[in-house]
């Protein structure tokens, strides 16, 4: 705040101090612009009527001084330098205007509209800082409750869903550690061995249903024991082992051992 | 004494009760008012408090500290509640009927029936929604508390009472509880040939 | 309208605004007062900031929104203790200004204002700060960001608008709000009418 203020009432020194000043402050200056604005500063003048001309001279004999001095000025002190020296040209002879450039007094009138704009806008930057500002001048409440909005699920299902869910589970359960029955079914084995079994006590051509087991739970099981059974008499007439015959079709099946010479 | 009399003091008792983030004491507001105001804090502050009392906001003397406080009938508008239609998840749904046919049943139960970890928050969304809430503690070790359905679930799902809920014999006959394993689905008959399709 | 027909409106705009922890917009308080209300919304905030004219507490408009602020006569009583001034440089302080007046403005703009190149931590201070944000890309080639003041900034610098700002009339009257390059000496800026961000 301080710095800004007093950059503003420094035009109270003596003018010969300007130069020397300007030179050790030079590290200080915001760029070119910056030091322009100082030397305007120093012309004592508005700067709506600020003389480039002279500004232009000020600034080319500091360049010279600080370059004598020390320094390596920044390319773009540099470049403003060229920049003002080729203005200051424009503005001496005034009529070599060539088509594509601006006047010289276009081109002061354009520095000089930047040098007021930038004024402007630091002498406006210096009062908003020095509004009211909240937290310090003025405040928010210090401790507020809040507005809050609570979502509030609101959840529906039906009987339904309900008593689906539950047979679900029971038959997740259920599935969980899912049992195979054992199948009550005669195998291909079971027929040969009772086959072989019975074989030596047949005495001649036997019907072949009278050979299945009884006591079926369901006639599935009795029909896989005549079909396991027949295979069996088939494998046993293909190893020699028993004669077949069947007198007409879908008649009975007779077996009969083959009696060993 | 008039308030007409002491605007400018009420004014700044305003302004640093408003601007306080704690209850200000009469020492806190002598530390920031004038001193020969000090010893009428206590008649202003009773002053100030009659002028908000009708208002949104009021000021509270909690203990021997005063702050404003947004009146409390107004509570309502600064929590403002949204419902949200929202579907009940599986696991929702499954606890809940498990809670219903097993009840009193203990959250471990319930996980072993389905055998998978009940998260929290399922009981806890079946509890906000009132369908269900806490029976009596199991007495075994830990003593684990067991849940059991509100008159609420009974309300909502309308059920005169628990017997009402079909037994797993009627789920089964209504095809809901279908647990057959697929070989006992072959039709059976006595006699060995017939047709049993 | 009647301020005393609406004491009930009036009070619940009051609790709002007090429990608020931001300004709040017509909108925002639309979701917590009746419909029927909705339409004497601006009219019943004008009679609130009426009321809380002469109060240590004032309402404040910022841009759409509006907060209760104490009043700010009564800081010499509540100061705490300055701080932005010190904090901030005089790049970041012209740069803000630049913002604040001259808004959207690319960067290419406000170093042609200033003269000089703008250092990577001045707005990303100022963004930091919450004064300002990103406005619009301005539409012409290389499409650069604009950059213009936040609600914050005007609520910071207790400010109802962007009219509100110290000298904006005199500026504008003096053609002074003219972004246009002045000089192209800035190695930045070569390409006197281009933005080259």
């Amino acid at each position: 705040m301080d710095n800004i203020s007093n950059i503003f009432e420094e035009d109270k020194k003596p003018e010969e101090d300007v130069t020397e000043k300007l030179l050790l402050d030079i590290d200080g200056f915001d760029g070119p612009i910056d030091l322009l604005m100082n030397l305007a500063r120093d012309q004592k003048v508005d700067l709506t009527k600020i003389s480039i001309l002279e500004l232009a001279n000020q600034y080319l004999d500091f360049i010279e001084k600080a370059r004598e001095v020390r320094l390596e000025l920044a390319a773009d002190y540099l470049v403003m330098a060229a920049w003002l020296a080729y203005l200051k040209s424009r503005l001496l002879i005034p009529e070599q205007v060539e088509e594509d450039e601006p006047s010289g007094e276009a081109m002061a009138e354009a520095l000089a509209f930047q040098l007021r704009r930038l004024e402007a806008i630091r002498s406006l930057g210096v009062k908003l800082v020095e509004q009211e500002k909240l937290g310090q001048d003025f405040f928010k409440r210090g401790n507020p409750e809040g507005l809050y909005t609570l979502s509030k699920a609101k959840h529906d299902v039906t009987l339904f869903e309900l008593l689906k869910s539950y047979g679900n589970i029971q038959r997740r359960n259920d599935n969980n550690v899912y049992r195979v029955e054992p199948f009550k079914l005669m195998s291909m084995e079971e027929a040969l061995e009772r086959l072989v079994h019975m074989l030596g006590r047949i005495p001649s051509w036997q019907s072949l249903f009278t050979l299945l087991p009884t006591g079926f739970e369901t006639s599935l099981v009795a029909r896989s024991a005549l079909a396991s059974m027949l295979s069996a008499t088939l494998e046993m007439a293909k190893q020699g082992n028993i004669h077949i015959k069947q007198e007409e079709l879908f008649g009975d099946v007779y077996i009969k051992a083959v009696k060993e010479e | 004494m008039e308030a007409d009399n002491y605007r400018e003091e009420l004014r700044l008792l305003e302004a640093l009760l408003f601007a306080s983030n704690t209850p200000l004491s009469i020492d806190d507001l002598k530390a920031r008012v004038p001193d020969d105001k000090h010893d009428y804090l206590p008649a202003l502050l009773k002053m100030l408090q009659l002028q908000y009392r009708d208002k949104g906001v009021n000021l509270n003397k909690i203990d021997d500290r005063w702050a404003f406080r947004t009146a409390p009938d107004l509570a309502y508008a600064l929590h403002v509640e949204k419902e949200i239609e929202k579907k009940l998840s599986n696991a929702a749904i499954e606890t809940l009927s498990i809670i219903a046919y097993h009840q009193p049943v203990t959250r471990a139960e319930i996980e072993n029936i389905r055998g998978v970890a009940t998260g929290r928050g399922t009981l806890d969304i079946l509890m906000e929604s009132e369908w269900i809430k806490m029976g009596r503690r199991r007495q075994v070790p830990g003593r684990p508390v067991t849940w059991i359905t509100s008159n609420h679930f009974l309300d909502y799902f309308g059920l005169e009472n628990l017997d009402d809920l079909p037994g797993v014999a009627e789920l089964q006959a209504s095809g809901l509880l279908d647990t057959r394993p697929a070989i006992d689905t072959i039709p059976e008959t006595a006699d060995m040939f017939g047709d049993d399709e």
